[in-house]
């Protein structure tokens, strides 16, 4: 009905959209690390999100809540979570890496379940809410719109994210392995090397890549129960457009979500949640593996 | 270097291997011969780790290997190449070697230069992804990966199956020489012609269990053996 | 004769005793009992609608809820906005959920396993929005409540008898097909698909009229809700209810007949009596789920048929795979 | 069987600890009234659930030092994790099996109209909705047994375009948690707006799934149409991340917006020194307002009990503890029909003064209080401050356009 | 009956198939030979439509199947049997046989009957024929590897086919098997009238049995004719039979 779509709207629109694309491709694409490498679709991933949140929240405000206390939680609380995958991996998850995909399903599913639970023991229900650091607060102009300032530290980080993580696969050895053993997991261990490991460090990795996601998405949002429901959805349908497994296919799917919601609002506001579901449904219709090439 | 006592070996429900036992000495060339479908595969695998036997004993450097898994026997010294070749397809042929590399037991220290020197048609595809070699290509990558792991003991699947001629040819010269710089083989093939050269013992396989086992010159000259081999 | 074919004898008679009981029921037990036993039914209904596809069809049907909620929306919406009699809704109902079943089919037969569930995932959640935004039509995120049942229909123990007879209608149904050439040729293709193929089977036919049977019945199941609660919400399109019903099927023992309703009824039971003791009764279901998979990873009824094979010799285990394989 | 003994277990624990220090009295025709609570303990909603839960606590542990009608009043909780079904489950078996002689509960409009419906009507059970806010539960679904001490949508709407009214704002913008919820309280602004200010204009309209993790999209497409006003019809979680995107697209103090209950502290509490300032804010209870010795002694109380301020749920359900306690003192026996009779027109002490539970449609009739959120050194965070009371009548719907609503259905 | 004239098939990196030609007339009993990777099985797929030709014919009863989907070449009247056991493994024997039965009498998507009074005496003729009936309710999954080579076959006839194609039926099998097998092939194409192209590795049993051998080398058709036409033919006798 009404329309007040103008250019610098429009641009800053975009690019709001990307870096709430940021975001859903930190976290999507550690799920799509484990479904890559282990052939898990890791519903707990979500789950992992929330706590890396929640722990972000409770180091920043162990370090007094200033911008230390901030850098400190980037860092601390995806490593925490790394922790509590890896305990998750080590002492139930290896057993059942052979089992059938709806099995693991289940099995993470029931995890997210325990995870939720342990969530509100540990923290409550009371919403939380972290403070950016002081230079990241507030707004710039970016042509004639403000620009929040901590969406700009998103976009930063978002590439250094997806550099890191192609860096990590094909320069360091360990991400050849994942690699190989994303492939032939059964060739990687004739070669002599413990799979098991390997597996277990790509688990960790994912699930680091969802504290990540969690501790970033912080200031932006409130921390609470219920976090891990909208994203992991979210995530899934992101990791399948994009081609399962491939990482540059859910920073594909992740541009897709984000930039197809922002424009969506900016465009019809009533009906933008279903742009999403849309590009889903046209994308998979069109090519039914996805975008780019899957390892399924 | 390798004794397999009695293995039986199952994949699900169906029973692949019956009670199956070979030696394969230190420094020799051992093959198993067998058609398709036999259970040669089985073996190596059972033997790799990859297909646990459910009964029998493995032992491989005087050590009671049963129930190992693949990357501790390929610590071992025990190297594996498969025969559908399994390169992994996204990795360049230099990464497929690098991942592969590993101080392992073997006398030989094999590196990636020294690969080469033995395969030099990979050298020149180093930065080529190994889905895109051809199959030729791909068994010498799969036999040069193995090396890396600088094993002792080479478990060799069908190197020939679905090579030209001439490329059979070459791969016996490298196997021949793989075994002078010492390196013990046990070679699973269904080509007799191919293995008659080259190994100082054999071992037939049919149906899942060992029907002959004696000296190659020897079994071929069997008729039972020659049947059995397609001869 | 044809009895004795259709049913082995030793089903036959747990079903008939299971029957009997939930015939006597009302007689002694408390509203509440019958009220929830009701609740599970529904739930059962859905669950073994479900699990044609997933544990006997091999179709990753990641958004069987949709279905459930069209069925309910559709007998609802009649009985709430139109003069028309409900029993029009009911039969719009299933029909209407079997036609959905069929448009989304279309588009998913197509993918395979896991893409097959996320775009499925994503049309249903197409139809979940519907029911969400459309105000006018739907009333929203509040969804319609206290609609109106014929008298007939007004009773707790009515209820709980019209329940039983629909639900023992479907389910024999449901076992008709699963015993039918059909039913034998869709394990087929849950088995191996190519060979299916082979054999001058249209695999990608079978599974769309798999896919609509499934959300015929699923469309029964959320009339069935309707009755017995007189509500319709979005919640019973939204995928989390798909992921229930999902876990009901493996917890049940998704490759036998009678398992989903097993698993309908712990997971009802659990939350409705765990819930009332402790606050975290999600936690005590991911507890129950993993210990299941760690122990009984083929479900709840899956142990009945490694139990047997233990017992009697390799044959007459098989007999008896066969059996469950096709009755449980 | 076993089943049901495994139950009854579980069953006598919780009564137990229900019960805590309460000794049952002895006298055979005093017994206690049982009070069924079905709220969201789970999921992002159940900070309120809890709120609530502890304010009931308080009001009970107070009447039981008395007793009422010489028992107590012992209740029971069940987490409908914000979802209907669960929601019908566990009222039917608060109500078949525990036979609980009031229900109360819960902060999904949804589930209580599902229960309104469900159970209330058809069971003959009193049903009180202490923190879903739709008017629909008292409104055109009303019925005999259906109450609400929650402020709701209409009341909400109606206070904001009072004041509204007074203020030159002419262009606004209306956004929100595109939810039951939201509509409804932007329906009812609207509505009560146009009747009072003809002028004004929405400009646009922006609605969002509840719950949206990042609102900041929405927001500057808002602000680059430079709208006089926005109204926020939101809730819940949207309402912390509203207001942090306020902040952070710098919107504070810029284009002056609106939110029910965004003065609340649950809300404005996480955000600490860095809530946004300026944001007016509806809501029926602060427990820093107004400074009367009953706020403060229930303050301190609840303070003392459970180491936080309340918050309005907690106010909701202290006043509704209040409200069964009283009817049934009225009534003088346990008896539902006279409890309901006893209801109607019933007013109660409560810490913002006397409230009645109107007659005509059961809705308990609060003043709202319109402030602007304001950091408070003090309070280590934002407060309302230059607070406005709208009286109760003024604010709520008249019984005509309730009654006129109930023909409509 | 099947003719196919000059078909190729490519994969991401190599050919498989080449320019393959070969003719199969009703009665006849046809062996595919040559080197393992020679492209036989592709052959193979490419007839009953499991893969999709790049270039060539397929024509079968004077109808082209090229563009023919799996299903519907099944339809036209070829069955086959598959290198790797490729049964249902969770049914039972009689069922993996039945599932074949029904969707050749068109009964597949029957929904109301019960399938356990359809199609049992056909189903039981089958499994008799082949020597399964012994262990028509055995799980197919715990049949040794013979018995679901010949269950293979056994799913294959209930197609009522009029041309059987069976790849390498007798691989990994004993020779007392082999022997029974190739009877029962023998047998088949005697008694049933049945026209079958198989390939196989044994060179005794192809000559023993096929009256007309093609010799497939690198994806390309080197001769086809006779057993005394190839065992004549110098390039086949260099290329494959070893001179043996």
């Amino acid at each position: 009905m009404e329309s007040y779509v103008t250019v610098s709207g429009l641009i800053s629109q975009f690019l709001v959209g990307l870096s709430r694309a940021m975001i859903l491709f930190i976290v999507s694409s550690g799920l799509s690390f484990i479904l890559g490498v282990l052939r898990v679709p890791n519903v707990a991933h979500g789950s992992l999100y929330m706590i890396g949140a929640f722990v972000a929240h409770t180091l920043a405000m162990a370090a007094g809540g200033g911008a230390a206390g901030f850098w400190l939680a980037l860092v601390l609380a995806p490593t925490a979570v790394a922790l509590i995958s890896l305990a998750a991996e080590r002492l139930l998850f290896c057993h059942l890496y052979e089992r059938e995909h709806l099995m693991l399903l289940l099995f993470t599913f029931a995890l997210a379940l325990i995870l939720g639970d342990l969530t509100k023991i540990t923290w409550g229900a009371d919403y939380r809410s972290l403070v950016a650091p002081p230079f990241l607060q507030g707004s710039v102009m970016v042509l004639g719109t403000p620009f929040p300032r901590y969406n700009l530290f998103l976009l930063a980080v978002g590439p250094v994210v997806a550099l890191g993580l192609w860096l990590f696969s094909n320069k360091t050895k360990v991400g050849k392995i994942a690699r190989a053993a994303a492939v032939d997991r059964e060739m990687v261990g004739a070669i002599g090397i413990n799979v098991g490991r390997v597996f277990a460090f790509a688990f960790v990795l994912g699930c680091f890549l969802a504290g990540l996601g969690g501790a970033l998405v912080s200031p932006t949002v409130s921390i609470t129960l219920g976090m891990d429901h909208t994203i992991i959805i979210e995530a899934f349908l992101i990791v399948t457009i994009g081609g399962l497994g491939n990482m540059w296919g859910a920073l594909a799917g992740s541009l897709i979500f984000g930039v197809s919601q922002s424009m969506g609002i900016l465009l019809w506001p009533q009906f933008a949640i279903v742009f999403p579901y849309l590009a889903v449904v046209i994308i998979l219709t069109l090519k039914p593996t996805g975008l780019l090439k899957s390892v399924w | 270097m390798l004794e397999v006592q009695g293995i039986h070996t199952y994949y699900g429900l169906s029973h692949i291997l019956f009670d199956v036992s070979l030696r394969v000495e230190a420094g020799q060339v051992v093959c198993l011969l067998g058609r398709n479908g036999a259970g040669k595969t089985t073996t190596l695998k059972s033997i790799m780790g990859l297909a646990p036997p459910a009964r029998g004993r493995i032992r491989f450097n005087q050590r009671d290997v049963t129930g190992w898994p693949p990357y501790r026997m390929a610590r071992q010294g025990a190297g594996f190449v498969p025969d559908n070749r399994r390169i992994f397809a996204d990795l360049t042929v230099g990464e497929n070697l690098e991942i592969a590399a590993r101080q392992g037991p073997g006398a030989e220290k094999w590196d990636r230069e020294r690969v080469y020197d033995l395969f030099p048609a990979l050298r020149a595809m180093d930065r080529r992804r190994g889905g895109l070699l051809s199959g030729g290509e791909q068994k010498m990558l799969a036999i040069a990966r193995a090396l890396m792991t600088n094993p002792q003991f080479l478990l060799l699947d069908e190197p020939t199956e679905g090579l030209a001629p001439l490329l059979v040819k070459s791969l016996g010269e490298r196997i021949r020489k793989l075994k002078e710089l010492g390196l013990t083989v046990l070679l699973a093939e269904q080509n007799l012609r191919f293995t008659l050269g080259l190994s100082d013992y054999g071992y037939i396989i049919d149906n899942g269990r060992i029907c002959h086992h004696g000296r190659v010159a020897e079994l071929v000259n069997d008729p039972q053996v020659r049947k059995i081999c397609g001869i | 004769m044809t009895r004795s074919l259709i049913l082995s004898r030793s089903s036959f008679g747990w079903s008939a005793a299971l029957l009997l009981v939930l015939l006597l029921v009302p007689a002694w037990a408390g509203r509440f009992t019958i009220y929830i036993l009701a609740f599970v039914f529904v739930m059962a209904l859905l669950a073994m609608s479900l699990n044609l596809l997933v544990g006997h069809g091999g179709i990753y049907q990641f958004h069987h809820a949709a279905f459930y909620g069209v069925g309910a929306y559709t007998a609802g919406l009649i009985a709430a906005k139109t003069a028309w009699p409900v029993w029009v809704g009911f039969c719009a109902g299933p029909l209407m959920a079997a036609a959905a079943g069929w448009v989304i089919g279309l588009f998913c037969v197509r993918l395979n396993k896991l893409y097959f569930g996320m775009l499925q995932i994503s049309l249903g959640s197409l139809i979940w929005i519907i029911a969400l935004r459309w105000y006018s039509l739907t009333a929203g995120d509040d969804g319609i409540h206290g609609i109106r049942m014929p008298e007939l229909l007004s009773g707790s123990v009515t209820i709980y008898y019209f329940l039983l007879a629909v639900v023992t209608v479907c389910l024999l149904s449901l076992y008709l097909v699963y015993k039918s050439p059909f039913g034998v040729t869709l394990r087929a293709i849950r088995d191996n698909p190519q060979r299916c193929e082979a054999v001058g089977i249209n695999v990608r036919r079978h599974q769309l009229l798999a896919i609509i049977i499934a959300t015929f019945f699923a469309g029964v199941a959320g009339v069935l809700f309707v009755v017995l609660e007189g509500s319709i919400f979005p919640d019973m399109l939204f995928w989390v209810l798909s992921l229930e019903i999902l876990i009901m099927c493996l917890l049940g023992g998704w490759f036998t007949f009678f398992g989903p309703v097993v698993g309908a009824a712990i997971m009802v039971t659990l939350r409705t009596f765990v819930g009332s003791v402790t606050e975290y009764w999600t936690m005590v279901l991911g507890i129950v789920l993993i210990l299941l998979i760690f122990f009984l990873p083929e479900g709840i009824m899956g142990i009945n048929f490694r139990n047997w094979s233990r017992r009697r010799s390799r044959r007459a285990a098989a007999r008896a795979a066969e059996d469950t394989d096709a009755a449980g | 069987m076993k089943k049901e003994r495994f139950f009854s277990v579980g069953q006598l624990l919780m009564w137990a600890g229900c019960l805590l220090a309460v000794v049952m009295p002895a006298a055979a025709e005093a017994r206690d009234i049982k009070v069924g609570i079905v709220d969201t303990y789970s999921g992002p909603a159940a900070v309120f659930g809890n709120d609530a839960l502890n304010g009931f606590k308080l009001a009970v542990n107070e009447i039981n030092k008395q007793g009422v009608l010489g028992g107590k009043i012992v209740f029971t909780t069940r987490d409908e994790q914000f979802k209907v079904d669960i929601g019908l489950n566990v009222a039917k078996e608060l109500v078949l099996k525990e036979n609980v002689d009031v229900l109360v509960g819960t902060i999904n409009s949804g589930a209580s109209m599902a229960i309104s419906e469900a159970v209330a009507k058809k069971e003959k059970i009193p049903f009180i909705v202490w923190t879903a806010k739709s008017e629909n539960i008292t409104g055109k679904a009303g019925h005999r047994y259906v109450f609400s001490t929650a402020e709701n949508t209409a009341m909400a709407g109606k206070s904001a375009a009072v004041a509204f009214a007074k203020k030159p704002f002419k262009k606004f913008w209306i956004a929100g948690d595109d939810y039951e919820y939201g509509h409804a309280i932007a329906d009812a602004i609207w509505r009560n707006l146009k009747k009072i200010k003809p002028e004004v204009e929405a400009i646009g309209r922006t609605w969002w799934k509840p719950g949206e993790p990042d609102l900041i999209p929405y927001l500057t497409a808002i602000q680059a149409a430079k709208p006089d006003c926005i109204i926020f019809a939101t809730g819940g979680v949207s309402m912390a991340n509203v207001l942090k995107a306020i902040k952070t697209t710098g919107m504070e103090n810029k284009i002056p917006a609106w939110i029910h209950t965004a003065t609340d502290h649950s809300v404005l509490k996480p955000l600490g020194m860095n809530a946004p300032e300026g944001v007016m804010g509806t809501i029926q209870y602060h427990y820093y307002y107004p400074e009367t010795p009953a706020n403060k002694k229930f303050v301190a109380d609840f303070q003392a009990a459970y180491g936080n301020p309340p918050g309005f749920p907690a106010f909701n359900a202290y006043t509704t503890a209040q409200l069964i306690a009283g009817a049934y003192r009225k009534a003088g026996k346990i008896d539902k029909e006279k409890f309901i009779d006893a209801m109607e027109g019933l007013k109660v002490d409560t810490p913002v003064g006397k409230v009645e539970m109107r007659a005509c449609d059961h809705q308990a009739v609060y003043p709202m209080f319109l402030g602007t959120t304001k950091i408070s050194q003090e309070f280590g965070g934002a407060i309302a401050a230059d607070i406005i009371t709208l009286q109760g009548d003024e604010v709520m719907p008249t019984c005509e356009e309730i009654a006129e609503a109930r023909k409509q259905k | 009956m099947l003719l196919v004239e000059d078909l190729h098939k490519s994969f991401e990196d190599f050919t498989a198939v080449d320019g393959a030609n070969l003719q199969v007339r009703q009665g006849e009993l046809v062996a595919v030979i040559g080197p393992n990777g020679a492209g036989k099985t592709t052959l193979f797929n490419l007839i009953t439509g499991h893969l999709k030709a790049d270039r060539g014919r397929i024509r079968f009863l004077d109808r082209e199947i090229n563009r023919m989907a799996a299903h519907e070449i099944c339809r036209q009247g070829i069955a086959r049997s598959f290198q790797i056991a490729n049964i249902f493994h969770r049914l039972s024997v009689f069922r993996n046989v039945q599932v074949s039965v029904l969707s050749q009498k068109k009964l597949s998507r029957s929904l109301f009957r019960p399938a356990q009074t359809l199609v049992v005496e056909e189903t039981r003729r089958i499994l008799e024929s082949v020597g399964l009936l012994g262990k028509q309710l055995d799980i197919a999954g715990s049949l040794s590897h013979g018995d679901k080579r010949i269950l293979e076959i056994a799913i294959a006839l209930g197609n009522e086919p009029q041309l059987l194609i069976l790849d390498e039926p007798t691989a990994g099998m004993s020779p007392e098997e082999t022997a029974s097998t190739m009877e029962l092939v023998k047998r088949l194409a005697r008694d049933q009238g049945l026209t079958i192209l198989f390939c196989e590795h044994d060179m005794d049993v192809v000559f023993d049995v096929a009256t007309h051998i093609m010799v497939m080398q690198h994806g390309r058709t080197l001769i086809q004719g006779t057993p005394e036409e190839v065992r004549r033919n110098a390039t086949v006798q260099d290329a494959y039979l070893g001179g043996a």
